[in-house]
């Protein structure tokens, strides 16, 4: 399987990229680390004339700490991440997450930012972002927005990027002490797409959920927050009787897509546990 | 259509430049245009890990990147790495322990099994099959394959030379 | 150096003088450049003026060919033919894929491209032929064929309903084979057992997914009017021969070679529609084709195997005798059998080997195989013993429960005694020699049985659900021509060998069957070495070439060692008698007073060295001027070996699996896998072990991952590699191997196949081991591939 | 694969019908429309740009109308093919229903994706097909000048 052929050009710079991408438009595709994107060249699934290479794009680039939030560019990859310090100090459930991506090989390609990009609902950055209340940062031709995790995916497969504009990188904002996560998931083997798969993370006070955040991934079309446990959880202690009533409510309000291994009912059923398994591990 | 891109490499310690087609991917440039066969097609999805070489040091999915891609990078192909370090050690260890049949994904495995020795050199077994999980290798079951990384992780923590296998 | 430690157990006496190598664990060492990524499999080849093809193939189950524009396709750039199914028809004929020993089996014809209807997704239809691989892909996109999709059959369960539409009129109804068997007094022991327990048994269809692809480059040289095949394939011979009829050209006139094969696994012993088109295409435009599945094509035309749906029941007496096993067997093939070795083999292996290890004297079997519009099944790596020893396997597990027997116990009790051979078993196969009572007595010690049912008991109580699963088995191994050449199948279950002396001593061996990674070159050096009595450095193996290898079968049915084996033993044992009478010649003595020990004449009485054969090579081949006058210097020596003795050389194992089942989730996590086999004598123990070791995980891909899913219109859903899924390193146990060496008489090597056996035995231990886990739920799933779905529908947990 | 659903159109009946039935309309919101083409009463052509992900598919296909009452009901045959991509076909019922509000309507459809997107796409199908079903609705009731009142999700039945 070879693809059908295209041009390609390397942009130098954001500025570059983003008129690039206006320049050639529809028939034109980004690629960065393009894990998916040549799988998808190669099986003709898709025939752009010409591919935008932002790999050299500085402004892409890096993981940083810039006041009380953590900046995670888009091209950083997925290995990065895995054994960056700073996110192990100030995102960690992303450093716990990142073993599931696929295999090394891939995370030595495959990117944050392309991640997000495609919204795959069943990756484990769409749902991570979610949970960590990210920040996207996107660059257009007019400038620079910024929209929220919770805004950001929309529709399977479907992000609120437009044509013409570049993820440039997002902001978590830095753990706090009083926060803890716990990243579930369940694939038939490792580093496939998720059966099932949950972010989670709370902050507590006083022995309290003060904020809490429930992003299950594989289970709809987009990732998934389970708005109604979340605000259950809020406000209140954890324990068992709360988790059960939690897993009720996750399990009533996220309407699941069955996949092709997976009905709707066991996606359910599976949520159900992963939540429990997240709480009972978040429990102080 | 002909939108050939003018590219320089590093290749195994070699300086090499080639005109090539953007759609080719690294791999059939270092097969068909290159003559290198030691990195296979098992896939072209980026499911079988037949392909993998190391791209700046790094293993990747040959079939994922595209040639041109390339440009200024640094490749190595089992070719290269052949009967020197850790791969010398693993070929060696492979042998051993018969951890290859038909040797189809034997290039990739070594090329993945030779990042985990420089990245997680105590690696336990479970480690080692996780590591190579994105790997397929249809012949062995992987028991004997996790055997020779773990005789090479072993040898290394030892600070012993793994021992080259000759006739009886 | 390299000398295993794992021998204790092997105590068979040497069939040699100074046997040096067999027996032992002896690398492979040719597959050193395999390591060094210096193979040389089929799409590593680069010839002149060598055109592409690419197939464009039916994307429905069944339709009906209309037109076929070709116009646009032809003007792309590199394009150098595109052929129909009716060019193509008019220089390879059609086949139907029927065995004259499987009475009343029927199919229709085939052709290499589709003529008139295709009838399965991925049939070839058109051929394009391009400059480079990419090129022919650019122009397949613009080939445009006109269809009409007709009803499909997909369900095996309805294929034979009057309602459901039959693909092949002229054959009547979709019914490609049925057979009864019925011994004993099946239903009279049913209504007066003690105890009968009855299971519905699925098993989902899977492919080899072999990870090279099948492929082959077809070259036909107009000038010499020859054609050559670089295939890889399992059997060489098989596919000259196919060609020759086909194409109606002479047998001197094809010549196939295979080079290094990246798996086959019984995935590349079959003639695929698009071999014939490759070689169609080479003929029709002289000039060299490569053609090269790419992995999509692979999961809809390589065979498929294993679609069954089989009822079973089993009766006993409360003592836990055994007393009848009764099956029904359904199973589709697709809408044509298989060429040449048709697809009702499965179904019919299913039937002899239902209740196989036992002695029991009740048994029936019903067998239907139908065909629907999917991909051909055929046979692949076990054929139908997966399938059997599951089946066996669960209803002996369910009996013993409801007897509250043991399963080591219970087995013990049936297994036909280690000192009842030779014996018939219930179906009729003829079991030469076979060791039940000692495996399982080795398997029960070497996984320490007691201590882990303890442990089990121990964690059941904490909520932790484990099992523990028992399979024994029996395989068919080194078959006669009962096989296929009765049914008139031009498949040689012979094997010959040639053997050479070279000038300077070195061995050459040239021999039908191939290397297919499995290590039958290297145990052939090892035979090689020690029946003439060299160095194993000094042994050449030559195999996968029609024009040099002796006529033979190739690799199928594990019969490289027992087969292939015997027939370089025996051609080198002949040799070796030939250099002794050189040497007896030149020294002017005794022939039988000298013997060949590591590459030397030496005086059999005080090991005194006389010659080197290097000397006696340059003495026979260059100076024959020397010896007497009527003595002739024969140093190349053939020798042919077919197992006449039994249809099958039947081998046997025990197989344990130790699993976790997550309860909430149905995750199933294998922690231990052992398997004790007896293969007769052990030629290289570490490549026996990974023999086994490869089959048994092949094994678990079926019980709990791999299947081909369907839609209901027959179109295949997860047809690429991330949606089928094979087994992977991180989710397979450590797999423990121990051997029981009982050799065959059938031949003096005594070596029985060692190939198939891990394929036959895994999923029976494992899906008893996921159901003696969920025993305190008082559930059973029987449905492979086990997925967490159907555990999590066991437990009651989702509809 | 079955996708079943009602959507709730704040339009009347007729409009609803009008609009069914007009190429213009339809161009509109059919998404990825790039041509389309009424050939007879009950056969139209289109040309459509399917978009999910990294995919990017052109079929070309065709509808076919029958059973046609109007302002009540019709059936709907269509197939399309995407090149080497693969293919897409089946059937759809479609009723339109006065309620409170507007027009229901109410779609049951089967329908089959075929060649590398079926072998590929399986994970993701459903979903893709379901989303085109949403996006069409939401641009056909924008197109009729009204909006689409939520009732609850399309139903998704996938039968294995």
């Amino acid at each position: 399987m070879k693809a059908a052929a295209f041009d390609y050009v390397k942009a130098k710079n954001l500025v570059e990229a983003v008129a690039l991408l206006s320049e050639y438009g529809e028939d034109s595709r980004l690629i960065a680390g393009g894990q998916t994107l040549l799988a998808t060249l190669n099986l003709r699934l898709s025939e752009p004339s010409i591919l935008i290479d932002i790999t050299a794009v500085s402004e892409l680039k890096g993981i940083s700490v810039q006041g009380n939030m953590l900046r995670i560019g888009a091209l950083v990859t997925h290995t990065e991440i895995e054994s960056s310090d700073l996110i192990a100090q100030h995102a960690p459930l992303l450093k716990e997450a990142a073993p599931h991506i696929a295999h090394r090989a891939i995370r030595n390609l495959g990117t944050w930012g392309g991640s997000l990009a495609y919204g795959d609902p069943a990756a484990e950055w769409p749902a991570c972002s979610l949970a960590l209340d990210a920040i996207m940062v996107i660059q257009g031709p007019n400038g620079v927005r910024k929209v929220s995790a919770k805004d950001f995916f929309i529709d399977l497969y479907t992000t609120t990027l437009q044509a013409d504009e570049i993820l440039v990188a997002s902001e978590i904002p830095l753990a706090s002490s009083n926060q803890v996560h716990s990243f579930q998931e369940l694939a038939r083997r490792h580093g496939d797409y998720a059966a099932v798969g949950l972010a989670a993370m709370i902050r507590t006070d006083k022995g309290k959920v003060q904020t809490c955040r429930l992003a299950f991934f594989s289970v709809a079309a987009i990732p998934t927050m389970a708005s109604k446990a979340q605000a259950f959880i809020e406000g209140k202690s954890i324990d068992a009787a709360l988790i059960q009533q939690a897993v009720n409510l996750a399990r009533e309000e996220i309407e699941t897509l069955a996949d092709i291994t997976n009905s709707q009912e066991t996606k359910t059923h599976l949520l159900g546990v992963l939540l429990e398994r997240a709480l009972t591990k978040m429990m102080p | 259509m002909n939108h050939k891109k003018q590219i320089n490499m590093m290749l195994n310690g070699k300086q090499i430049s080639a005109e090539i087609e953007p759609r080719r991917h690294l791999v059939d440039f270092l097969r068909e245009d290159l003559g290198l066969k030691g990195p296979h097609l098992g896939c072209e999805q980026g499911a079988c890990g037949a392909c993998t070489v190391r791209v700046n040091g790094q293993i990747v999915r040959g079939c994922l990147y595209l040639a041109v891609q390339a440009d200024g990078a640094t490749i190595e192909t089992v070719e290269g790495l052949t009967e020197q370090g850790v791969l010398n050690d693993l070929q060696e260890a492979f042998l051993r322990h018969n951890a290859l049949q038909c040797g189809f994904c034997t290039s990739g495995m070594l090329l993945a099994a030779a990042e985990l020795i420089e990245h997680q050199p105590k690696s336990n077994r479970e480690q080692v099959r996780e590591w190579i999980s994105g790997n397929y290798c249809r012949c062995t079951g992987y028991h004997s394959i996790v055997d020779a990384i773990m005789e090479v992780l072993e040898a290394r923590a030892d600070g012993r030379q793994v021992k080259p296998v000759t006739t009886a | 150096m390299n000398k295993p430690t794992d021998l204790q157990g092997l105590v068979l006496d040497p069939i040699i003088g100074d046997q040096r190598y067999i027996g032992h664990s002896e690398p492979r060492h040719s597959a050193r450049r395999l390591l060094q990524g210096q193979g040389t499999y089929i799409d590593d080849l680069q010839f002149p003026r060598m055109g592409h093809v690419v197939y464009w193939r039916s994307p429905v189950a069944h339709m009906k060919i209309g037109q076929i524009h070709t116009d646009r396709a032809r003007k792309m750039p590199g394009v150098i033919a595109i052929v129909d199914g009716v060019q193509m028809a008019t220089i390879c004929k059609p086949w139907v894929a029927t065995l004259g020993h499987l009475a009343g089996m029927k199919s229709a014809p085939e052709y290499a491209l589709a003529v008139d209807r295709a009838c399965w997704q991925g049939e070839p239809v058109v051929a394009v032929v391009a400059e480079t691989r990419a090129k022919a892909e650019d122009a397949l996109a613009h080939v445009e064929v006109e269809w009409e999709e007709l009803p499909a059959v997909v369900s095996m369960e309805s294929a034979l309903d009057q309602s459901t539409p039959v693909i092949h009129p002229e054959l009547g109804d979709n019914l490609c084979f049925t057979r009864t068997l019925d011994v004993g007094k099946v239903d009279d022991v049913f209504k007066s057992a003690d105890v009968t327990a009855e299971a519905t048994f699925g098993f989902g269809r899977h492919t080899g997914v072999t990870l090279e692809t099948r492929c082959q480059i077809a070259d036909f040289n107009p000038g010499e009017k020859r054609l050559t095949v670089y295939h890889s394939q399992q059997a060489p011979h098989m596919m000259q021969d196919l060609y020759c009829r086909q194409f109606g050209l002479a047998e001197s006139d094809v010549h196939v070679i295979c080079k290094d094969v990246g798996g086959s696994f019984g995935i590349k012993v079959h003639a695929y529609p698009d071999d014939f088109a490759t070689v169609g295409l080479a003929l029709l435009l002289g000039r060299p084709i490569k053609f090269v599945a790419d992995r999509l094509e692979s999961f809809v035309s390589d065979i498929h195997a294993r679609e069954h749906r089989i009822k079973g029941r089993i009766a006993a007496n409360k003592e836990g005798d055994i007393l009848a096993f009764e099956i029904d067997d359904l199973t589709a093939i697709g809408p044509y059998s298989m060429f040449p070795r048709t697809s009702a083999i499965e179904g019919n292996q299913v039937v002899n080997l239902v209740g196989g290890p036992y002695k029991h004297q009740n048994y029936r079997a019903n067998l239907r195989v139908v065909f629907q519009n999917k991909t051909p099944t055929c046979q692949y790596r076990g054929v139908g013993h997966p399938i059997a020893c599951a089946v066996t396997e669960g209803l002996v597990d369910l009996v013993a429960q409801k007897l509250k027997m043991d399963p080591i116990e219970i087995r013990k009790r049936n297994v036909i005694p280690d000192n009842a051979y030779p014996y018939t078993g219930i179906s009729g196969i003829k079991l030469e020699v076979l060791s039940h009572e000692q495996c399982l007595r080795k398997i029960e010690k070497m996984m320490n049985y007691p201590a882990l049912r303890k442990e089990q008991e121990e964690l059941r109580k904490k909520g932790i659900y484990r099992g523990i699963g028992i399979a024994t088995l029996i395989e068919l191994t080194n078959p006669s021509a009962a096989f296929y050449g009765v049914g008139g199948a031009r498949i040689a279950s012979q094997d010959g060998a040639t053997v050479r002396l070279d000038p300077t001593g070195i061995i050459s061996v040239m021999i039908g069957v191939g290397e297919q990674g499995q290590g039958t070159e290297g145990i052939f050096a090892q035979i090689a070495a020690d029946a003439v009595g060299v160095p194993i450095q000094n042994v050449r193996i030559i195999t996968g070439d029609t024009d040099v290898t002796p006529y033979g079968g190739g690799t199928w049915a594990s019969r490289g060692a027992g087969v292939g084996g015997e027939a370089v033993l025996r051609s080198c044992e002949a040799l070796r008698d030939n250099i002794l009478k050189l040497a007896g010649a030149i020294l002017k003595r005794d022939a039988d007073s000298v013997v060949v020990r590591r590459g030397n004449i030496v005086d059999k009485a005080n090991g005194e060295q006389l010659l080197t054969l290097s000397e006696l090579g340059r003495i026979g081949y260059f100076r024959p001027d020397t010896l007497p006058a009527d003595f002739s210097v024969d140093l190349m020596v053939t020798r042919h070996y077919a197992q006449k003795d039994y249809p099958f050389i039947f081998t046997n194992g025990v197989q344990a699996s130790y699993v976790e089942v997550d309860v909430d989730t149905g995750y199933v996590k294998l922690l231990k896998h052992w398997a004790v086999e007896d293969c007769g004598r052990v030629l290289n123990p570490m490549l026996v072990d990974e023999q086994v070791r490869g089959a048994i995980v092949q094994g678990i891909g079926g019980a709990l991952f791999e299947e081909c899913l369907y839609d209901e219109s027959g179109l295949m859903r997860n047809g690429n590699m991330a949606d089928y899924l094979v087994p992977m390193a991180y989710e397979m146990p450590d797999i423990e191997v121990a051997h029981v060496e009982t050799p065959t008489k059938s031949s003096k090597l005594g070596a029985k196949g060692a190939g198939e056996a891990g394929t036959a035995g895994a999923p029976g231990a494992v899906v008893n081991a996921i159901n003696d886990a969920l025993a305190p739920f008082s559930t059973h799933v029987f449905d492979q591939p086990i997925t967490s779905e159907k555990i999590l529908r066991a437990l009651g947990k989702v509809k | 694969m079955e996708l079943n659903g009602e959507q709730l159109i704040a339009a009347p009946v007729s409009m609803v019908w009008l609009g069914l039935n007009d190429v213009t309309v339809l161009h509109a919101s059919i998404p990825g429309c790039e041509e389309i083409e009424r050939i007879s009463d009950e056969e139209v052509r289109a040309k459509v740009m399917f978009k999910i992900g990294p995919v990017r598919a052109r079929f070309a296909g065709k509808l076919i109308l029958s059973d046609i009452v109007p302002d009540v009901s019709c059936s709907m045959a269509f197939e399309g093919t995407g090149g080497a991509a693969g293919f897409a076909k089946g059937k759809a019922r479609v009723e339109l229903i006065r309620a409170e509000g507007g027009t229901l309507v109410r779609y049951s459809t089967e329908a089959s994706i075929g060649g590398k997107l079926g072998q590929i796409g399986g994970r993701l199908i459903s979903a893709s097909a379901k989303k085109i079903a949403d996006d069409f609705f939401l641009a056909f009731a924008k197109e009729l000048g009204g909006e689409l009142i939520i009732l609850s999700d399309a139903k998704l039945e996938d039968k294995k």
